[in-house]
């Protein structure tokens, strides 16, 4: 603390303490049980070491005493809000480990469930970086009533809102009737109309423009230097989308944008979010559009003692919060040897010190927020 | 205690007959103040229920409050990791007495899925007195809210002499474990983690009697 | 376009460089290198202009234990090029003493954080880590859990539903479980 | 205080003379210690009711009729809470902040008349007492961030103390505007000025252009005053955790949300009285049928403030801490002071369609130039290519 | 007109929509007071396992093949086989627990279940005081009716049902015909006795 006056050297220099906070474990927004060592000086922050392993739920091993389909609901609880695409991711993997070729029908479904689980995951990240700035609720609670649409399509058809097991080896476990595709319809159609309304409550806001114009910048390079990957790369300029790169599964014959910003600061992730859930919205008109019949799942692969051929792999796919990649290894029997999941919000806390040194504590807390981490992915 | 007879002769003339023990239970169980405590996908589930479809603020349960010293009800939401148990038990120690813990989800229960990790502390009660547990991995919003109706039945049926807060001998400060080489020392904590001697194994015998 | 091992022998003089196959759908090879070039290979991989790997996408730690090495993989890709995963291994011994690997956070920024994990997760020591700290477990933790012969702690007191692994550590634990599951453990 | 010292006098005519004095004054506060905490309890239910609505969802509803009894529950049951200080506070202080906070909250009540005639104390210098008991509850916030040896609330401390006194200095000033026009201090004779003109409204200052000016600040030093949103950096639920009382449990911490409303309410109070024409409405005259009717305009303008209070806290997020002092040093008080200088036009140029021109003229161009300087919140323009 | 409140008083103006459209709108208002009005999940839904059986609760479809026990990921179900005095297995489980404190309702039993005998529930209302012998379901609490399993999930239990008896009746056909082919060689073989 400051020093007393009495203390006051000779000289009349008086000398001030820099204040160590631990933005601890169990903090409001924290996105859950994540701490950040901070060291402030008065108000501006002069050092941040993030600490993670608080839900460290050892998955990697579990994973290594479980058959192959075993470990498809556990990648459910990686992020737990797009649990689609990290089924996906999975899947995609041990397809590209074993050679299995994927059904037309299940691919386009696939891009469905993908993207609808990317609109509800960008709705809460914007819901939830607004609730740091300050804006108690009210932005959060309208991208949750239209993450509870999604959710109630999601239950419709795999059963669980959250945790949807719903993609298998070689296809998705069950078929759309139109029952289901008209519901997907209606949310796709409501969809603009909350994103306007959401637009004009804060996106020309002042308190919003002044609390997040100009902060927390990330350069282009350190951004490709510190493999982030996702929104978060390419509001700094990154041109890097893997649904453009790899064009798996459909989205090779999709035609659709990807935003790219220039500045990359609080505000330009904010946005790029915004532009993002626009650019699901062109994707979900167009696969639910000309969706194909046939089957939805191949019919070579077996449900229980699956076996791949021995040897190692890694696949990615674009998941709403960046790269999300499993690199596996097989030793030809029914369990994976090795199981391990590339983490796109462990990645891109990388950068996070080199974004908040200079700013307010008030400013830290909106730049964790625009990363939009989610500690089931970064602890695993 | 006031025979129901009395009381219900009073209430028609419109009297009403209420002991301070049905008063104060009746203000802890309206206005329940949970502590904002999520670890993992439960915390998802329990934010739901605070939003517009599920609406816990009907129950006057929608103050999150952050600061422990606020808070009244701990709804442990998720998976409680052996690096993340001293800093439960601590927020738990840090609350003002009456207080209650809802152990929402497998992984605050038993560890859940995640039981057989070298990081998991193999559920919440281990070390903190658990009042309502709520299976389900993440149990839907309107069973959490089934849970603090719950919560709510056993507080009316609380009485003053039972309640830990009103027992000078009870403890208050609960054993913070301290992370070892190897895991957490201690391994439980003995007062509260008591399991059951045996394990009812009711076989089909028993079961038809039964049913 | 990905470089092919004969054209890093030449531009790295003294790597030693060994082509291990992928599983055959995947096609994914990888240039399996010496810790002594590492470096030298992942900085010539970055700066050079046909293959401009800048984008260190995956790196992790693998316990061969029956072959008494763990292995680093690297995956890299190019972001300006647009071109897909180049696979570096390593091996290091599985000794606790011998286990260490040069660390490439110094050509790519985002090895950080997946460096410190296979550290904390194998005990595989990283020369020249700038920060080389425990990143998931608790700092008082000695061991290193994800190695294939690490024994958990045995906190089994109660199990309702115990079978074949779980079921043997329960008994020895002197757990509560089934009756007719301990009967079960005697045949 | 006069006309309920005459009307006992009147009425107990044989009881002897100090008694009547005492009751006399202790009927006023009887009416402030009994309304004002009720529309505290109140207001904490209509909030949570209205911020409900907002987020398309019911507020409380169960406990009671409509959640009435809700504040009862509310209150009985942090009545009945353990009261955990800790350690190595600093116990006197610890105990003294919340007294501190409540006591300056209803002080400024005296000063508001609430009927013609009704007002607890006709000070001559009415509102100079309201605005600067107003400031005392910055010292008891720091006190309690001070004493709870906690850096959270020592943080929340030091931004409470800032905030409240950069926002005093533009809220004085804005008041002083009305006092020159009014030409008293006394809180009384300013509602009697704002009467008369077409159904007692047309005289209200807030439709003077340099009322409305005054009025926009008052509501702004009110917000900030209270530490309300957009201004409550003090008690940040997201960033401070809970700010200066991040450390009080129990009936304290109800007392720190009791005071927080009440210097809410009376900054709300002291701009209905100053700018909104206090009890002045269609109907209100001396009479006990117009003095009814007048309490209820005083009521419902308090309402209105308090909805507006409710209605800003659910739409916008919250400022930085050197956004905040920027704008009130930058922004807000040269306002003020130009403000100042357009009542003096309006007191000198007699004809009044010149006056109106003139005043409406000099605050546009003052208005223009300082949003000009200060462009920090103006959207830059983003472009944003598809790849 | 871009004067500088513009963005704040938008901001306003919907909060202010949604504020006199929720007395008004039903999008404006979605709440489903929870004890009273309940959200009608949908067909899919699913909590936790039960286990069916057709006419009475002794004869469940479950032979206790132990095939769920050892696909569950979380190791929640716990199989003994329930053998007569003399040890010769009856295709009947003794005891079935389930530890609903530890499973994850991800169904992956129900899939590899080759008897159609375990399905998901939809009732949610399970939160429970204790929590040793109250959370695990044995096997008199798992036992439902297939009449429940049809009232909950009508189109899925059709399937099963059209299934099952499809299989009753190729099982039956096969019977006949090994019956029909023993008899065919029983006739054939006695003229070939009485030839000799």
């Amino acid at each position: 603390m400051i020093a007393a006056p009495s203390t006051i050297p000779a000289g009349g220099a008086i000398t001030t303490q820099l204040l160590e906070i631990s933005i601890g474990p169990q903090h409001p927004s924290t996105h859950g049980v994540f701490r950040m060592d901070v060291v402030l000086d008065g108000e501006v922050v002069r050092a941040l070491k993030p600490v993670v392993g608080y839900l460290h739920r050892n998955h990697e091993q579990l994973a290594e005493k479980m058959s192959w389909l075993g470990s498809m609901p556990y990648t459910d609880r990686l992020d737990y809000f797009n649990s689609m695409s990290n089924n996906w991711a999975y899947a995609l993997a041990v397809e590209k480990l074993a050679g299995i070729k994927v059904p037309e029908r299940a691919e386009y479904i696939r891009v469905i469930m993908a993207e609808l689980s990317r609109l509800q995951n960008h709705a809460s990240a914007i819901g939830f970086l607004l609730q740091d700035c300050g804006a108690w609720g009210t932005p959060l609670l309208y991208a949750f009533k239209e993450r509870e649409k999604i959710l109630d399509f999601f239950e419709t058809v795999s059963g669980s809102r959250m945790m949807c097991n719903y993609f298998r080896f070689g296809g998705v476990r069950v078929d759309l009737n139109d029952e289901m595709l008209a519901m997907a319809r209606k949310i796709v159609a409501e969809f603009p109309k909350f994103l306007d309304e959401f637009e004009k409550l804060m996106t020309t806001n002042e308190v919003v423009l002044a609390r997040c114009q100009r902060v927390g910048i990330l350069p282009k390079e350190l951004a490709i230097a510190g493999s982030i990957s996702g929104p978060v790369a390419r509001a700094s300029g990154v041109e890097y989308d893997i649904r453009k790169v790899d064009k798996y599964g459909v989205y090779g014959q999709l035609e659709f944008g990807v935003p790219v910003g220039a500045v990359g600061d609080v505000y330009d992730r904010y946005y790029i979010r915004v532009l993002e859930m626009r650019e699901s919205v062109k994707i979900l008109q167009q696969v639910l559009r000309d969706i194909p019949a046939g089957p939805v799942q191949a019919v070579e692969v077996k449900l229980r003692g699956f076996k791949i051929p021995a040897g190692d792999g890694y696949g990615r796919v674009e998941g709403a919060k960046g790269e999300l990649g499993f690199y596996l290894v097989s030793e030809g029997g029914p369990k994976p040897y090795r199981y391990h999941i590339r983490p796109p919000s462990f990645i891109n806390l990388t950068v996070l010190e080199d974004m908040c040194v200079g700013h307010k504590v008030a400013d830290a807390i909106i730049i964790l927020g625009s990363i939009d981490i989610v500690l089931g992915e970064v602890d695993r | 205690m006031i025979d129901e007879g009395l009381k219900s002769e009073l209430q028609k003339q419109g009297v009403f007959v209420v002991s301070t023990e049905w008063l104060y239970n009746w203000g802890r169980k309206s206005s329940i103040w949970p502590l904002q405590f999520g670890l993992a996908c439960c915390a998802i589930e329990m934010i739901a229920a605070a939003a517009a479809r599920y609406d816990l603020a009907r129950f006057g349960a929608e103050v999150f409050r952050a600061t422990p010293r606020q808070a009244d009800l701990m709804i442990v939401a998720g998976t409680v990791t052996k690096k993340m148990a001293p800093q439960v038990v601590r927020l738990f120690n840090q609350m003002p007495e009456p207080k209650y813990v809802i152990a929402m989800g497998a992984c605050a229960i038993s560890g859940g899925p995640f039981k057989d990790g070298y990081n998991v502390l193999k559920g919440v009660d281990r070390y903190i007195p658990v009042d309502v547990h709520i299976p389900g991995c993440p149990p839907r919003p309107e069973a959490l809210l089934h849970a603090i109706i719950t919560l709510q039945e056993k507080i009316t049926g609380q009485h003053i002499d039972q309640t830990r807060w009103y027992d000078a001998t009870a403890t208050t400060e609960f054993p913070i474990p301290v992370c070892g080489e190897h895991d957490l020392l201690p391994a439980a904590n003995p007062e509260v983690w008591q399991p059951p001697k045996d394990y009812r194994d009711v076989t089909n015998e028993e079961s038809t009697k039964k049913s | 376009m990905i470089p092919t091992s004969e054209q890093l022998c030449a531009a790295v003089p003294g790597a030693v460089i060994e082509i291990v196959p992928s599983t055959p759908a995947a096609a994914q090879p990888a240039m399996l290198v010496d810790r002594e070039h590492l470096v030298a290979v992942a900085r010539y991989l970055k700066n050079e202009p046909s293959c401009q790997l800048d984008f260190c996408s995956c790196v992790t730690g693998v316990d061969y234990l029956a072959k008494g090495f763990i292995e680093i993989v690297y995956h890299l890709y190019s972001v300006a090029l647009k071109h897909g995963p180049v696979v570096l291994k390593v091996r290091a011994p599985r000794e606790l003493n011998q286990c260490h690997v040069p660390s490439l956070t110094t050509v790519w920024r985002g090895c950080e954080f997946q460096e410190r994990e296979a550290f904390d997760l194998y005990g595989v020591k990283f020369d020249g880590h700038p920060d080389l700290r425990r990143i998931l477990m608790w700092n008082e933790f000695t061991d290193h859990p994800m190695r294939k012969d690490y024994v958990p702690p045995a906190d089994y007191e109660w199990e309702p539903t115990p079978h074949d692994e779980v079921l043997k550590r329960t008994k020895a634990a002197g757990g509560i479980m089934p009756p007719s599951a301990a009967v079960e453990v005697k045949k | 205080m006069e006309t309920i010292y005459q009307l006992l006098h009147v009425t107990f005519a044989n009881v002897p003379a100090w008694t009547v004095q005492v009751a006399a004054f202790l009927i006023p506060i009887a009416f402030i210690f009994g309304v004002y905490p009720a529309i505290f309890a109140l207001t904490t239910l209509v909030e949570r009711k209205a911020l409900g609505r907002i987020q398309n969802r019911y507020g409380p509803n169960r406990v009671g009729i409509f959640g009435v009894l809700q504040p009862l529950a509310d209150g009985l049951k942090i009545l009945l809470k353990e009261d955990i200080v800790p350690r190595v506070a600093d116990k006197f202080t610890h105990f003294l902040a919340p007294v501190l906070i409540v006591v300056p909250g209803l002080l400024v009540y005296l000063v508001v008349p609430v009927a013609p005639g009704m007002v607890a104390v006709d000070l001559k210098i009415g509102v100079l007492f309201a605005l600067a008991v107003g400031t005392m509850s910055a010292i008891a916030l720091f006190m309690a961030g001070w004493a709870s040896r906690n850096k959270f609330s020592l943080l929340g401390a030091v931004r409470a103390v800032a905030q409240v006194v950069s926002y005093e200095v533009p809220t004085v000033m804005a008041g002083v505007a009305v006092i020159m026009a009014a030409g008293t201090l006394s809180t009384l004779t300013i509602v009697q000025r704002q009467g008369g003109g077409i159904l007692n409204i047309s005289n209200w200052y807030v439709f003077r252009p340099w009322g409305l000016v005054g009025f926009v600040l008052f509501v702004i030093g009110g917000l900030a005053e209270s530490a309300r949103c957009p201004f409550d950096l003090p008690e940040a639920e997201s960033e401070l955790i809970g700010g200066y009382h991040t450390e009080y449990s129990g009936f304290k911490f109800a007392l720190f949300q009791m005071g927080e409303y009440l210097a809410g309410m009376a900054m709300a109070g002291v701009t209905v009285t100053l700018f909104l024409g206090g009890y002045m409405g269609p109907g209100s005259g001396p009479g006990l049928v117009g003095s009814l009717i007048a309490m209820l305009w005083f009521f419902s303008k308090l309402a209105g403030m308090i909805m507006l209070n409710i209605w800003i806290r659910g739409t916008w997020p919250r400022l930085r801490v050197d956004q905040l002092m920027g704008f009130a040093w930058k922004v807000l008080l040269p306002l003020a002071l130009v403000n100042i200088v357009a009542v003096g036009f309006w007191h000198f140029l007699t004809p009044r369609p010149l006056a109106w021109v003139v005043t409406t003229g000099w605050l546009v161009i003052w208005f223009l130039v300082l949003t000009k300087c200060n462009a920090s919140a103006i959207l830059e323009k983003r472009e944003y290519r598809y790849v | 007109m871009n004067y500088p409140g513009k963005g704040l008083v938008e901001g306003l103006a919907v909060t202010a929509r949604n504020f006199v459209g929720s007395y008004f709108y039903k999008d404006r208002l979605t709440t489903v007071q929870y004890p009273e009005e309940r959200i009608q999940t949908p067909e899919n839904s699913r909590t936790f396992p039960f286990l069916v059986f057709d006419e009475s609760p002794d004869k469940p479809r479950c032979t206790a093949c132990k095939i769920c026990e050892v696909e569950c990921p979380p190791k929640c179900i716990y199989i003994v086989m329930d053998r007569d005095d003399k040890g010769k297995p009856l295709q009947r489980p003794k005891a079935f627990d389930i530890d609903i404190s530890v499973c994850m309702q991800c169904q992956i039993c129900v899939e590899v279940c080759p008897f159609e005998s375990i399905k998901m529930d939809n009732d949610y209302e399970k939160s429970k005081y204790g929590r040793f012998n109250d959370l695990v379901q044995r096997l008199p609490d798992l036992l439902k009716s297939n009449d429940y399993y049809r009232q909950i999930k009508p189109v899925k239990a059709a399937e099963v049902d059209a299934k099952l008896k499809a299989e009753a009746e190729a099982k039956a056909a096969k019977k006949a015909a090994a019956v029909a082919a023993a008899a065919a060689k029983a006739a054939a073989t006695p003229p070939a006795g009485s030839a000799t």
